[in-house]
């Protein structure tokens, strides 16, 4: 179990319940997973319903439940990416596959009203509280019939029953949790807030007014930067000074920081600082460095690059040549450097995309289980993802053009 | 009824409601200084310095409101707030709608604007246009001490985002808190309007709906349509023109959003003559909002806008004469003839 | 002439100026990689990456410029220049007025803007009535290759502040970058008006003089007013409408400011109705001004506006409806007779 | 002298030449004193005019120099404190009265066209640099005689000749010289950007952004925290997480640490971070404690209420106290809490304001010198001021309400 407080108090008829119904008696999974059995699933928390037990303390780690959310995290987001593939999604998707060991392991210590807020790359977040995963995907598929009635999309999903709250402008996510936790401190003493944010958002000054603001109010907020080395298609050292930890530090954050793909790690670590948050010694600043072999949204152009470098290639190469050797522009020197600017960043990503899919947080986790343990939980969870995506494939339809009925070029 | 100063009437019934209701809180640079009234009555977690990251307190508000909370956050002057824009243009304005309606925030910006006491380009702006650009904002501005409380207490009751702009020129507290109080070497009785700075104030308070304009004169061979100060000058360039024989109509909107627009298509065919009077910039303020109000209505009239044309300059006497004085009201009322 | 996309055409005219000014140069979030051929025909301190930092690297160009460069500061999307908003709002439109006219800022400040793809609230905004209420900023949206191209050459050689704004639909560039270059399964053809997207690009490049609109469209039933994305929809309405005997006159602004009131004042003149189709919000954006201008000149007309009325919803059938589409054009205009 | 770069090339009639011509021979004040003959005395200076010799390495100290920088930055602040208490000074004014030494110390390395970014505590810099201290007098007088012709006022002085722009918002310096910094690195290697900014700044999200910015782009720019512990009427350590030194090194800016009532530390210490920034080193931090004697602005609040207790307890008690014992409100904890947050913020400010007087840099600097050569040093700057400023007196007038000739109650 993800922590003391025991089983939820209440079953709903959504599908993460169904697979806990099947699940129940299971030794090896409990059911009282309050990762998995959010408040919002069980109607609008009362104060009286949250549970003081266990907050204070780090709480234990339990590998299945672990591994059973980072399961289901993974198969929502890859069902996401093939419905997006299929055009069955509207705009950007921002996956979170490779970061589940992070979200798993900081979600473990959350109950009750514990309050999230999150950025553009944020579905597993909510899947891990407990957000329904098909009122989620018909949201991220425009549907009217989706968790926020199709006006939030996936960068703007909204989560009043947990609470939790997206926001998809870079570094909002740290001075929301602020607040947040503002109103943890006067109205339920004990809880906490979490915001994730990506090493790019460091550099954005808000996230930085937020680490400053929490000190300085001591607040009960854990900061979660998920560092998977790149914004879009910007290395992130490539535009950032000092040391992202360092940097954290000097703002009086208590900090640590581990591998975030081996969930039991980011665990113990946000247990540590989950635990001083709650008791009112301070916000804390967790940094997990993580690999996403997605790219940054569906279609990233690097990751097109390099699964298919003939094709994009010939898309880009013709015009990116014939302007290197332009009559007029910069030096030669300018073009050479040029030139191993580009050739360096596609080399760096080859690099991390080869050497790092070894950082696979669910591969991982899934050695933390004995074998049939595991394919239990992952023909549980595939059941329970393939149902929620179908019902939502069911319900929107093909919707060529998604559903625009009108429009066309003159 | 009692008398009470601008700034005072705010922080009266902002300490009222913070009384009845404790999830109501502010914070925002020196406000404990500022309003250390309110300090000295709910104590520091209440009424709470920050930092100087507008922004990051500003989005903390959003949060906070959205955690349960009311929150008053202050920003020094709007002018502060464009640091802080995006929690406006992208969080405070949008949440709403993004939860599918399902999730409030009920939170007030409170923020100085306003010129003629002279504080340069930077921090004498009103930016209430822009502001009321966004879906979901309300935006007010009192011209008056009975109204400024009326309107704080809407305000924090309210559900929904409200951004109150206090005048810099009403507020005393502005006024004093700009170093004004410590020299008797210069007054600002010639540019501040008696009865916005100080007047009655109806007890108990009673909340002012948003969206109400208040007819502050009638005349009906012109409608002069403003707010803030500015309804203050429409109605010194009333007097003015009432002694060549034209009598203006003085419409204070109180609110830049919702804007009460039945009032000013009333006073605009009444008089068929409308001037504009806006602290705004002529761009993107008031005035182009209410000709269109005016053209949609099918409103025959004859507009003059007197507006901000440009950056407002520090001299003194180069900002009375950038902001909408009652000269160039008036000027602009003969220019409709 | 030759045929060009709008992203290549305003690439194509940055490039012309970079090559004959070392003084130009770019920078923003991840422009190494959307600008690739800048890049590599530049070198990286021409086309340089920034980190999420748009407060410091707009405020960074304005200081550059000062000091002798001329910056395209590209800011991805106009939504995100919310955080940055102070560098507008403060001092790009007032650090020419400050100095007491001695010292210029000559800044573009570069961005995608609009919606009709599907990005939801925070990132298909326009923003373009609120960042040319300030003073000293020009702001242009072009709709074609052509226009895209000719006022990219006029605002790098401008002494002036010029905000950029391209339309996200009309450019492949973005279209591209957000991922829709992969999915053979989406298709933007019924969205994308295609001669905005594509079209000749008279060369040699002349520079096209700011605050010009282009009559897209004869007609004198009614005035279709717009720009950007918003002109094309207009000339959709107008085939519906001239089918069933409505002619309309389509008036591309190209420029949100300045603005060409004369051509507006023409075009009401003539028609004596007037739809004005802007993409953003219904506050503060151009329709408001446009209003504005017709009633100071006393044009006796009709008037309407299709506008952004709240938050863009996410979902693209709704989004659809939300923006000024051909249909609500349409609508609109008989809602005139 | 300030540095090595030689005696100016031109002579201007400017108030400041006129000072020079009278020290012209003097063995003690030699005429080639680049800091108080900027550029902008000069007519605009052409790239061939910067002379390279002296960059790249610390300059050497010259006490009288400095000492006579800081005595004229101090006489204009007085003379403009006195006039803004005349009520001849529009708005608010934000002397540097007790910063002339981090200011000084600086503005020794600075030569041809490096450049300034300020704040709203801004005119020593100017001074310093050699704006014409008569236009600038007029400017914050509100006169369209004025350096900026009446539209800057003292927030936003303007002088393209130095180069020098001065931002009313708090923390916009940093990225501003970080955009100068740029400029000069294309257009004119060797030169340095300094931005200057208070302690309460380094909260601005945009100042942050901007130390990350300097470094990851390696700029030549120095930014200069004053950190005179309060901000208006906020002490800055009740709002500001960490160590703020800490923080800037965090960003990988090299820093350095003086006490700013000590112009040969700060020149000392300016000089190498200067240095290495003039030679691609990359961008430096400066931090320099100091007291504002005068407050936040002519009128601070506490500072009335420190030297006129009296006045100000009338004026403020009667309705704290009447609040303080309203029926309703906040607990007793809460009013005793807020008691002692007032009393508190009124003793620390008195402390600093008597403890810490003794760190007036002009007074220190003073004794840098013989007795003779500052009082030579202090009679001709009080003359060149006081000139200055009975010009500018004059030439505004007494000018009731500023000129503002209509307008009035109703
Ligand atoms: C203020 C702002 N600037 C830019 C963007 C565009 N943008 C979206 S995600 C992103 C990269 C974020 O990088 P990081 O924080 O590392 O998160 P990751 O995507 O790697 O998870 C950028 C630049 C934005 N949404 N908001
Ligand atoms: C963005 C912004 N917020 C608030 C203000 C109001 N303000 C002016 S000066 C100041 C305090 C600055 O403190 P510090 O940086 O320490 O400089 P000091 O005044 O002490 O020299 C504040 C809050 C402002 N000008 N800009
Ligand atoms: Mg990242
Ligand atoms: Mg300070």
């Amino acid at each position: 179990m993800f922590d003391e407080s025991g089983a939820p108090a209440c079953r709903t008829d959504s599908l993460i319940s169904v697979g806990d119904r099947v699940l129940a008696g299971d030794p090896v999974l409990p059911t009282g997973d309050p990762v998995l059995f959010s408040a919002s699933l069980c109607g609008a928390p009362t104060r009286s319903r949250i549970s003081e037990a266990g907050m204070g303390l780090p709480t234990g780690f339990d590998p299945a439940a672990a591994f059973r959310a980072m399961v289901r995290m993974r198969l929502v987001d890859e069902a996401l990416a093939r419905a997006w593939a299929d055009g069955l999604v509207p705009g950007e998707y921002h996956s979170g596959i490779g970061e589940e060991g992070i979200v798993a392991g900081v979600l473990g210590h959350l109950t009750g009203r514990d309050s999230m807020a999150l950025d553009h790359r944020n579905t597993s977040a909510f899947v891990g509280r407990g957000t329904d995963i098909t009122a989620l995907m018909l949201e991220v598929m425009g549907s009217e019939d989706g968790l926020n009635s199709g006006w939030a999309g996936h960068m703007h999903l909204m989560d009043p029953g947990i609470p939790a709250a997206a926001d998809g402008i870079v570094g909002a996510s740290g001075p929301l949790a602020v607040g947040q936790a503002i109103a943890h401190a006067r109205l339920r003493p004990g809880r906490v807030a979490v915001a994730f944010h990506g090493e790019g958002a460091m550099n954005q000054g808000m996230l930085m007014e937020s680490y400053n603001l929490a000190v300085a109010w001591n607040l009960p907020v854990l900061f979660v930067c998920k560092d998977n080395r790149w914004s879009i298609t910007t290395r992130a050292t490539d535009v950032t000074g000092g040391d992202v930890v360092k940097r954290a530090s000097s703002f009086g954050l208590t900090v640590e920081k581990v591998r975030g793909d081996r969930v039991e790690e980011v665990h113990r670590a946000a247990g540590r600082l989950i635990a001083r948050a709650r008791t009112g010694q301070g916000p804390g600043f967790l940094y997990a460095g993580c690999h996403r072999p997605g790219g940054h949204f569906e279609g990233d152009p690097i990751v097109r690059l390099l699964r298919s470098p003939l094709r994009q290639a010939e898309e880009w190469g013709p015009s990116i040549v014939r302007s290197a050797g332009a009559k007029t522009g910069g030096s030669r020197h300018d073009r050479i450097a040029a030139a191993k600017v580009l050739a360096g960043r596609v080399a760096r990503a080859a690099r991390d995309y080869t050497a790092r899919t070894r950082m696979d947080p669910v591969k991982r986790g899934r050695r933390l289980l004995d074998q049939a343990a595991a394919e239990r939980i992952e023909s549980l969870e595939h059941h329970l993802v393939d149902q929620a995506m179908s019902d939502a494939r069911g319900a929107v339809g093909p919707r060529p053009t998604f559903g625009v009925v009108r429009g066309g070029p003159r | 009824m009692t008398v009470m100063k601008y700034g005072q009437a705010i922080d009266y019934a902002l300490g009222e409601t913070m009384a009845r209701d404790d999830d109501v809180l502010t914070w925002g640079e020196d406000v404990m200084l500022i309003h250390r009234d309110l300090l000295a009555r709910f104590g520091p977690e209440r009424v709470r310095d920050t930092p100087i990251s507008e922004s990051a307190f500003l989005y903390a508000g959003i949060g906070a409101a959205m955690a349960g909370l009311r929150p008053v956050v202050e920003i020094m002057l709007v002018d502060f707030l464009a640091v802080a824009w995006s929690g406006i243009a992208n969080a405070a304005s949008k949440f709403r709608d993004f939860s599918g309606g399902s999730w409030e925030v009920p939170l007030v910006v409170r923020a100085g604007c306003g010129g003629w006491y002279t504080d340069g380009g930077q921090h004498v702006q009103t930016l209430w246009g822009q502001l009321s650009a966004y879906p979901n904002i309300n935006v007010v501005c009192p011209s008056t001490p009975a109204d400024a409380a009326g309107l704080m207490l809407t305000a924090v009751q309210s559900d929904e985002v409200v951004v109150f702009l206090e005048h810099q020129l009403l507020s005393e507290q502005w006024i004093d808190y700009l170093g004004g109080g410590s020299r008797a070497t210069v007054s600002f009785d010639r540019l501040v309007p008696a009865d916005g700075a100080e007047g009655d104030v109806p007890l108990p308070l009673e909340p002012l709906p948003l969206g109400q304009a208040a007819l502050r004169r009638e005349g009906s061979d012109v409608a002069l349509i403003s707010l803030g100060v500015g309804a203050h000058r429409c109605l010194e360039a009333a007097e003015a023109l009432a002694s060549s024989g034209i009598e203006a109509s003085v419409l204070d909107l109180r609110c830049v959003s919702p804007l009460d627009g039945n009032a000013v298509i009333e006073q605009a065919r009444k008089a068929g003559r409308v001037v504009v009077v806006d602290e705004d910039y002529v761009r993107g303020g008031l005035t182009g909002e209410i000709a269109a109000l005016l053209l949609e209505a099918g409103v025959t009239t004859k507009y003059a806008r007197v507006a901000v044309e440009g950056t407002i300059p520090f001299a003194p006497h180069l900002e009375y004469a950038a902001l909408p004085n009652a000269d160039r009201i008036a000027a602009a009322v003969k220019g409709l003839e």
